[in-house]
C-alpha cells in the first residue's frame, strides 16, 4: 500500500516546475560512495487485509486474554469507559502537532488546560505541566528539577520505590556528579524512619517517597515530608497508582514540594507498557526550574480567552543546553484520554472509583492471608495491592496458578532477593468477587498440594 | 464561533458521567481509619456523559490537524497517520498485555519489538536498536549516554560535545543532561558543518558531534563521512539526530556514513500520529561497539522464541518504566511492512519532490538563505517581506486564515524570520498548490495590503492570541 | 470556510486509496469470455487514502448534530446516543455473523432478539414484537398489513382507515400502501382526537384508526381509552404510532389503552443514532389477537435455546431481507439494560420536564396554537413573527447562526407555521437556555432588525440554499 | 447509568419556572386509570462494565468465529477498510438527523450525492436516490413503482430471484391487487426463455431479473430486457452482490429500466443481516414516480453551491398518502460506508475487487467439479457463487464439514425441493488459497467417506 496522493501527471508537472528529470535527480547533493546501490532488504509491500492478518497472528500469539491476572507494581489494569476511546481516537486530537500555532490547536491547549487543573486538584499542588514521558523518567526529572532548585546533589530514594524508577534515577543521573543513597523499608513495608533519619542531612537535595508504595504499602509521607522540611531538603511525592489520588489525602497536603509519577490508571490500556502519563506537579515558587511544556490561559486582540504554550523560555527551543528539560514531544494524546477520563467520573465517580480498589483489594487480602501458611510480610495498611508470603517459593505458587489460568501477581525476588517467598498482588475494581472468590481457593489447594 | 467553555464552568453538583458497578465485596469502612484520607475535592467535575462528549468534539473542531489539511511544518515530518495502523494498535490482546507478563505469554508482541528493530537494523544500517526512548529527545539522552559509557570504558568519558548551529534545542539540552559541555560549530556558507571549524574544535577532549542529515535546512550534510574521520581520529564518536530521516530512506543509509549512534522518530519518519505532542518513540540505533551499553531489557530470540535479556554489564540502565511506547512500535511496523522496500524509497523521493516543487514555486517571492539543493524541506525566510514590515509570524498568522497550517518558525535559529517548510509526500498536488498560491497571495498582501496580515488570523477560532501576557502574567490552572 | 469539492473534482487517473492482495489462485483470463464485461467507468473516483480522509473529515464538519449541540427537532427525539451502545454493537462476533448461519452457531444474536422483545412487551404492554421493519414507516406498514390480515381473517379487509389531521405524513402513506383509502379525523379545540368526528366516521367499512400519542402537538390523547372502544365496538382495531413513547416510559402503557398495534421507533425512543437517515428500526408490537399474522422467522426459546420458527401459517410474510436491524437492536438493548426501570422513567419525566421549560420559558414570545398540556414536546407557530414579515423558516436559519438546531417545521400540518419542539431529557439548562435566550433574540429580532433574519443563516457552511430551483432544475448526481 | 445532564438544582429551578411542584405532576393529563401503578418489570440499570459484560458473554454464545463460512445468497463477506469504520463512526456523521436542515447538513447531503453519482455510474442510470431499506424491500419498491409507471398489475418474477426477495414482494403486493407470477430456471441455472415468453404480454407491467442470480449464474439480462420492451414491459435488474457491478456490465446499458438491490457489499458488515443498504437507480422520465429520498445540488443567495433535498412532493411529508413510497427514515449511515468503500476502492481497486471475486470463486467451482461425485446443476457463468450438487443430501455434507470448522454454504432444500442435493457455496476476495484448497480436500474426504 501507497500513501502518495500524485498522479503520474501530477509528477510530470512538478518536475517540469522544478527543472528536473526524475525524483532520483534530486538526490545528486548526497555522494554516490555513501548512495544503497540496492534495494532495502525487508519483505515486500503488505496490502491492508495482510496487515490486518499479520498483526491478528501476532496478537494470537500472546496468551494474555487467557489468564486472570493479578498483576500491577506500576502497570494496572482499570475499566475504560468508550467514550474515552472513542474521543481520543478523532483525527483532530490524533493528528496534529504539538499546538505551536495557538490559534488553530485550541482544542488541544484547552484540553491540556484542563489536564493541568486536574493534576493540580488531585495532587494538591498549585502548578501542573502538560505531561512528561512516564512515571519513572518523571521521577528523574523531578530529581533532577530538586538538584537544581536547591543546588544540592544528595538525594534518598527508599526501596518501597518501584525499582524500574530507581534504575531509571541512577541512569539518568549517573553523569551528573549526583549520589544516590537507597533507604530501607521497615517490617510495616514503610519506608523506615530511623534509616531516614540516618541518612537526611543538610547535604541532601531531595527525599521521595512513593505513596501507595512498591508494595502497596501507604506510606507516611507527612512525617517524611515534615522531617525533610526541618532539614531544608525537599520533599517529591511519587504516585504510581494515580486512582489512589481519588481517596488518599494528596500530597500536597502532605507537605509535598514536587509531586510527579505515572497517570497511566486514569483511561489509557496496559499496553504492555506504554504509552503510559508521566505528570509532575510542584508549588509556584519552583515555577522557574519546573520541566516540560505548560499551557497558559491568555487573550487574543479582541480580548477573547484562549489558550498558548508559554513559559517556553525553560525549554531547549529558547534555553537549549540551560533548559529546565530535553523534553520535546511529551504524552498529550495520553493527557487527552486521562481528562476525559477523569471529567466522565467526576468527583462522585472517582471517589467511588478509589473505594473499590481499597475494599476489593483489601477483601483479597484477607481472603488470602486468611489461608493456612500464607502470612503478610508487612503490616502496613495497603491500597490496591499487597504483598503475601508463603512457606513455597513464589514461582511454584506461580507455576501451579497458572494451570488454573490465573497470573497471581508479581515475584520480588529479582529485586528483593530477602523476599523470595513473595509475592506483590493487584486487586482493582474490575476484578469480581467470584474472581476473587476463586483465586484464592486455588491458591489454598496449591499450598495444601 | 462560540468559544468552549472549560468544562469546570459547565459542573454542577451530583451530575455524573460515569457509574462503576455496586461494590461486590463486603464493604470494610474502618478500611480507612487509620490511613490519611483525603477531603471531598473542591471544584472537581460533575458533568454528564453528553456534556464530555459535546466539550470533546467542539474541542476537536477547534484544532488544525492532518486529517484535515497540509501541515508542511518542518522538521516535524507531518505525512498522513494511516487508518489500519490505529486499527491494529487497537487489538485487544496488544493493548490489555501487562508488562510485567512472562515472556511465554507475549510472545507476539516480544516478536513485533524484535521485527521492528531487524527493520529499522536493514533501512538504517546500524547493528542495533533499543525502543526505550518515548521520543526524539530521549533518543538523544540514550544516545550520548550510550557514548559517554564507551569512551568511559575506553578510560575517559571526555568533556564535550560539538553541535552544529543548525541542530535542534534538544541536542544540546540532551548532551547537558548527559553531563557535557556544549560548544556550537559554525555552518558554512553552503549551510552545511564547516569542516574547518570542526577540525579546529576536535580533540581528545571531545566525546562526539551530534549531526543531524540532512540538516535543519533540508541540506544533505555531504561531507558527512569527512567530517565523521576527523572525529574518529580523535577518538571521538558520531550521533546523528534521525529527525529528518524521511528524505532518505532506501537512498543512503547512516551506518554506511560513518555514523556511531542515531535516533530515529517513529513519530515524524515512519507515520505514526503525533498525537497534539505525542507520544511518540525516540528508538536508538547503534554500532557494534556500542551495543554493549544499550539499555536493558533487550529481546532476544533463539529460532521463533522470544525473550528478554537483562544480562548486559555494560548497559546504562533503564531508560523507562517498561520497554518504552509499545503501541507506537506496533504502528511503525505496520507503516513499514504496508510500504515495503519500494514503498519507502518511494515516500522519500516524493516527498522530495514535494519539498523542491515548493522551493521553486516560491523561490522569487521568498528569501532562501541557503541556495544548496535541498532534499525533503527547505528554509525560506521572511527576509523581502521584512521590508514592509512583515514578520515570519505575520505570514504564519495569514496562513491560517488560508486554511494551511504554517511552516515552523523557531529555528534554525541561524536563519532569521525563519519559514522551514516541510510537506512530506502524502500531500497531493492541490494541497501543496493551496499552500504555495497562499504563500504567493501573502507575499502580494505584504506590498498592497499589509493590514491584513498585522491583523491576521481573522477568520480562527480565536484571533491573534498574547503570548507575553501568558508568560508575563501565568494562569497555568482554572480557579474557580 | 471552503467549500469541500466533490470527489471527482478531486480525482486523477492512477490515485490509489486502497490495494488487494495479490490473486493467489491461478488467474484464468478466459472466464470473462462468454459474460458481458463492462467498460471501465469512466470517471469513477481514484484518490488516495488521505484525500478520503480528508474529504469526509471535513464534510463531516459541515454538519451540526448531537455531539455538537441541541438539537429540539420535533417527533424526532434526539437525545444522545451513548458510546457505549455503538462499542458493544461492534463485537467482533456480531457483526461477522452471517444471517444464514444455524441458530446453533448465533445463540448470541438470537437471546438478544429475544431480549429485547421482552423488554419491548413490558414497557408497551403489548404481547409480542417483530423487529423486522427497517424503520418507523415500515413499522407502521407491517402493522396496517397485520390489522388487514387479522380483519381479513375475520372475512373482511374493510376498507378505511382513519387518521387524525395532526398525523405524520407516513401514516397515511403506510395504510394507502396496506391497500386502504384514508379518511381525515378533525383535531378538536384542545389539539386532540374529536371523538365526535371520530364516532361519525367509524363504522363497519373503517379498518383501523392509526392515532399517535402524545399526538404530535405533544398533547396526551386523553380519550384514547374512549377512542379505542368506538373503533372497537365497530369491529376496528387501533394502530398507535409510538414515535412518540419516550413521553411514557414508565408511566403509561399503549397495551393498557386499548392499544391493538403499535410501531416503535428505536432510533428514537430507544437512543440508537439516527445517523443523518437511517438506519432506524421500527419494531411493531401486538396483542395476541394479531400475533398469528407477524412476519416470520420469529425468535422462539426453550429454556436457553433459541431458535428461528417460520411455523405460522397466518404470517403476513416476510417484510425485510432478514431478521431487520440487528445491529440497532444491540444497541437499543444496551440502552435499555442500562437505563433499568427507574432510569426509563427518569427519562422520561425529565424529557417531559425539559420540555415544559422551553414550552413556559418562550409562551409570550411564540404563539401557542393549543393551550392543552403537553408533554415532551410542545409546538409553537411563528403567528406572532408573522406581523413583521417573519416565518417560521426565517425563525429556523436565524437559529443555525445562533449555533442551535431549529425544530421541526414540516407538520403538523393543523398548526400554520409550526415550530414543532422537542429538547429531550439529555439536555442540560444550559443548552435549553441557549435554545431559549437565542429565541427570545430571534423574537427581538424580528421586531427590530428583520433584515437578520431574512437574510439568516450567515455564519454557517453555505447561505440559505435555493430548494425551488433544486426541484425546478434537478441536477441530482455529478456529471464532468 | 443515566444520561440525564441536568443537577437537582437546575430540576428545581425548572420547575419554579414551569410552576409545578414535581415532574409527576407533568403528566395529569393522561387519565389516572391508564397509569402504570408499578414499576416497569426490567432488570434494574446496569453500569458500563456490565453491560460490556452482558454483551461479551451475548457474542461469546455465537460460535461463528470459529469457523470458515462460505455462505453468501444476498449477504457477503467483504473486506472492509479501517478507514471506513473510522470516517463513518464520527459523531457528526452519526449523531444528526435525516437532513432537513440543509445549511447545517451539508456533509450528510454532499456525501448522498456522491453516493447517488456513485450509485449511476455503477448501475450505468440517470438518477438514483439516497437509499432504501435493503435489497428485498428495494425490490418491492420497485415493483411497485413500475406499477405506477404503466399502470398494469402483473409481475414477472424469476424463480432465481432470491426467496427472500420473492416473499417481500408478495407480502407488500398482497393487497394491492397485483398479480405475482414465477418464472422457471433452466438448465443453464437461467430464467428459462420459453417460460418468460409464454408469461410476458401486454398486461405485463414488468419482469424482474437478478444477475448473477440467486443461483450466482449470471443471467441475459439484455435478452430479457430486449423481450421486455418489445412489449411494452418494464425491465426491473436486480443486484444482490454489489461487488458485481464493477466488472459486469451495467444493468443500464443492457436495457434495465429500474436497478435496484441490495448494496451491503459496499464496506457494510455482515452484521446478522442488518442493517444494510438498498438502492435504487432508474432512467430520468421516470422521476416522479421514483420512491425514497434524494439529494439535488443547487446554490445559495451568494451564488455558491450546495446541496438540498430535493423533490420531495414525491413523499409523504407533503404527498401523504400519494406519496410513491412510505419511506422516511432511509439507510443514510450504510450509505455513507458505501461511499467511502467506493472511493477508497476507487476505479481500479473497484476492478480488481470483481475481478478476484470472479476468479477466486471459479476456483474453487472448479476444484470442486473435480470432485469425484460432485456436479454442477446449472451450465451458466458463475461470477462469486455457484451451485454443486452430490450424492449426498446436503444437510449430511454441511453436518461433516462443520466439524472440520467449515460453513459449506446454504442449503437449497427449502425454497427448491427439487434442489435437495444442492448447496450454494460463495467465495469472495477475502478466501485464501489455502483455505479453498482445504475446503475441497475436506469435501472429498466426506464424500468418500
Ligand atoms: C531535528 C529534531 N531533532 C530532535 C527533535 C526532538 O524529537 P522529539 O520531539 O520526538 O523529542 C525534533 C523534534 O521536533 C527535531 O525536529
Ligand atoms: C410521528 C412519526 N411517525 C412516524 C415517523 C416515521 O418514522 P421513520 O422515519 O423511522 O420511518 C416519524 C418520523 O419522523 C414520526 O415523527
Amino acid at each position: 500500500m501507497s500513501y502518495i496522493s500524485l498522479s503520474q501527471k501530477d509528477k510530470k508537472e512538478m518536475l517540469k516546475v522544478i527543472g528536473a528529470s526524475s525524483p532520483q535527480e534530486l538526490f545528486d547533493s548526497i555522494p554516490d560512495d555513501i548512495k544503497l546501490k540496492r534495494k532495502l532488504k525487508i519483505p515486500k509491500a503488505k496490502t491492508e487485509p495482510e496487515i490486518m492478518e499479520y498483526f491478528n497472528q501476532m496478537a494470537h500469539k500472546n496468551k494474555n486474554n487467557e489468564y486472570i491476572c493479578f498483576q500491577g507494581a506500576g502497570a494496572y489494569r482499570h475499566f475504560i469507559p468508550a467514550a474515552v476511546d472513542y474521543l481520543s481516537s478523532r483525527g483532530e486530537f490524533v493528528s496534529p502537532y504539538t499546538p505551536y500555532q495557538a490559534e488553530v490547536s485550541q482544542g488541544t491547549l484547552q484540553l491540556i488546560f484542563e489536564f493541568q487543573t486536574l493534576i493540580c486538584q488531585l495532587t494538591g499542588m498549585e502548578i501542573s505541566n502538560a505531561s512528561l514521558y512516564d512515571g519513572a523518567s518523571g521521577t528523574a526529572e523531578a530529581v533532577l528539577m530538586a538538584s537544581r532548585i536547591n543546588r544540592k546533589s544528595k538525594i534518598l530514594v527508599p526501596k518501597t520505590l518501584h525499582p524500574h524508577y530507581r534504575e531509571v534515577i541512577k541512569t539518568y543521573t549517573k553523569n551528573l556528579d549526583m549520589d544516590i543513597q537507597e533507604i530501607k523499608y521497615d517490617d510495616s513495608g514503610q519506608i523506615s524512619m530511623t534509616e531516614l533519619k540516618k541518612h537526611l542531612d543538610k547535604e541532601t537535595s531531595a527525599v521521595l517517597c512513593q505513596s501507595p508504595n512498591y508494595f502497596g504499602v501507604i506510606e507516611n509521607l507527612d512525617k517524611i515530608s515534615s522531617l525533610a522540611h526541618e532539614n531544608k531538603v525537599l520533599s517529591i511525592a511519587v504516585v504510581t497508582e494515580a486512582s489512589s489520588l481519588g481517596l488518599l489525602k494528596p500530597p500536597g497536603e502532605q507537605g509535598a514540594d514536587i509531586v510527579t509519577g505515572e497517570a497511566q490508571s486514569f483511561g489509557i490500556p496496559l499496553s504492555f507498557g506504554g504509552p503510559y502519563l508521566g505528570f509532575m506537579a510542584c508549588q509556584k515558587e519552583f515555577l522557574r526550574q519546573f520541566p516540560g511544556r505548560i499551557s497558559g490561559e491568555t487573550k487574543d486582540v479582541n480580548g477573547n480567552q484562549g489558550f498558548v504554550l508559554t513559559l517556553s523560555t525553560r525549554e531547549q527551543h529558547i534555553r537549549r543546553e540551560r533548559a529546565t528539560s530535553n523534553i520535546c514531544t511529551n504524552q498529550a494524546l495520553c493527557a487527552l484520554r486521562a481528562t476525559i477520563f477523569l471529567e466522565l467520573l467526576g468527583k462522585n465517580g472517582l471517589r467511588q472509583w478509589s473505594w473499590q480498589n481499597l475494599q476489593k483489594a483489601n477483601y483479597a487480602y484477607d481472603l488470602l492471608k486468611g489461608i493456612k501458611g500464607v502470612k503478610s510480610p508487612f503490616s502496613g495498611k495497603v491500597y490496591n495491592e499487597f504483598v503475601i508470603q508463603t512457606e513455597k517459593d513464589w514461582a511454584d505458587i506461580e507455576k501451579g496458578l497458572m494451570k488454573k489460568k490465573i497470573i497471581p501477581g508479581i515475584s520480588l525476588e529479582k529485586y528483593y532477593p530477602e523476599l523470595k517467598k513473595c509475592g506483590l498482588v493487584c486487586v482493582t475494581e474490575v476484578s469480581q468477587k467470584q474472581d476473587l472468590d476463586r483465586f484464592a481457593e486455588q491458591f489454598k489447594e496449591i499450598l495444601s498440594a | 464561533m462560540i468559544r468552549e467553555r472549560l468544562i469546570f464552568e459547565i459542573s454542577d453538583k451530583g451530575k455524573k458521567g460515569f457509574t462503576f458497578p455496586e461494590l461486590d465485596v463486603p464493604e470494610k469502612k474502618n478500611l480507612t481509619d487509620s490511613i490519611p484520607v483525603r477531603e471531598d475535592i473542591k471544584d472537581f467535575p460533575q458533568v454528564s456523559e453528553l456534556e464530555v462528549v459535546r466539550h470533546f468534539t467542539r474541542l476537536s473542531q477547534a484544532n488544525y490537524c492532518i486529517d484535515k489539511g497540509i501541515y508542511p511544518l518542518g522538521s516535524c515530518t507531518m505525512k498522513y497517520n494511516p487508518k489500519i495502523n490505529e486499527k491494529v494498535a487497537q487489538i485487544e490482546n496488544f493493548i490489555s498485555a501487562h508488562p510485567s507478563l512472562d515472556p511465554k505469554f507475549c510472545q507476539g508482541n516480544l516478536e513485533i519489538l524484535s521485527e521492528l528493530e531487524d527493520m529499522l537494523i536493514e533501512i538504517t544500517g546500524m547493528k542495533a536498536f533499543t525502543f526505550q526512548p518515548a521520543a526524539g529527545a530521549q533518543g538523544e539522552l540514550v544516545g550520548m549516554m550510550l557514548i559517554r559509557a564507551c569512551l568511559e570504558d575506553r578510560g575517559d568519558p571526555r568533556k564535550f560535545v560539538l553541535i552544529p548551529d543548525s541542530a535542534h534545542g534538544t541536542n544540546p539540552s540532551s548532551a547537558h543532561i548527559c553531563g557535557y559541555k556544549v560548544k556550537e560549530i559554525k555552518s558554512n556558507k553552503s549551510g552545511t558543518v564547516d569542516l574547518e571549524d570542526l577540525r579546529k574544535n576536535m580533540n581528545k577532549d571531545v566525546a562526539a558531534v551530534m549531526i543531524t542529515n540532512p540538516n535543519t535546512l533540508g541540506i544533505f550534510e555531504c561531507q558527512i563521512k569527512e567530517a565523521a574521520e576527523i572525529v574518529h581520529s580523535q577518538g571521538g564518536l558520531v550521533y546523528m539526530d534521525g529527525a529528518n530521516m524521511n528524505a532518505l530512506m532506501g537512498i543512503c543509509r547512516p551506518g554506511d556514513m560513518g555514523v556511531d549512534v542515531i535516533h530515529l522518530n517513529l513519530h515524524k519518519t515512519f507515520s505514526t500520529p503525533h498525537g497534539g505532542g505525542g507520544p511518540g518513540s525516540g528508538p536508538v540505533g547503534v554500532q557494534k561497539g556500542l551495543e554493549p551499553y544499550l539499555p536493558i531489557p533487550r529481546i532476544k530470540h533463539k529460532g521463533s522464541h522470544f525473550s528478554l535479556d537483562e544480562n548486559y554489564p555494560k548497559t546504562i540502565g533503564r531508560i523507562h518504566g517498561f520497554y518504552g511506547h509499545f503501541l507506537v512500535v506496533v504502528k511503525a511496523l505496520a507503516y513499514i511492512l504496508s510500504l515495503g522496500p519500494d514503498g519507502l524509497k518511494e515516500a522519500s523521493e516524493t516527498a522530495v519532490l514535494n519539498s523542491n516543487y515548493i522551493r521553486k514555486s516560491l523561490e522569487k517571492e521568498y528569501h532562501l538563505k541557503y541556495k544548496a539543493p535541498t532534499l525533503h524541506e527547505c528554509v525560506f525566510s521572511d527576509k523581502y517581506q521584512k521590508k514592509h514590515n512583515i514578520s515570519n509570524i505575520d505570514i504564519a498568522k495569514r496562513l491560517i486564515d488560508l486554511k494551511v497550517h504554517p511552516p515552523t518558525m523557531s529555528f534554525p535559529l541561524i536563519v532569521h524570520g525563519a519559514l522551514m517548510t516541510e510537506p512530506t509526500e502524502t500531500e497531493s498536488k492541490a494541497d501543496l498548490d493551496l499552500f504555495i498560491d497562499a504563500m504567493k497571495q501573502i507575499d502580494r498582501e505584504a506590498k498592497e495590503n499589509p493590514d491584513v496580515l498585522k491583523s491576521a488570523p481573522q477568520e480562527s477560532y480565536v484571533r491573534r492570541l498574547d503570548e507575553t501576557k501568558a508568560a508575563r502574567e501565568p494562569r497555568l490552572r482554572w480557579k474557580p
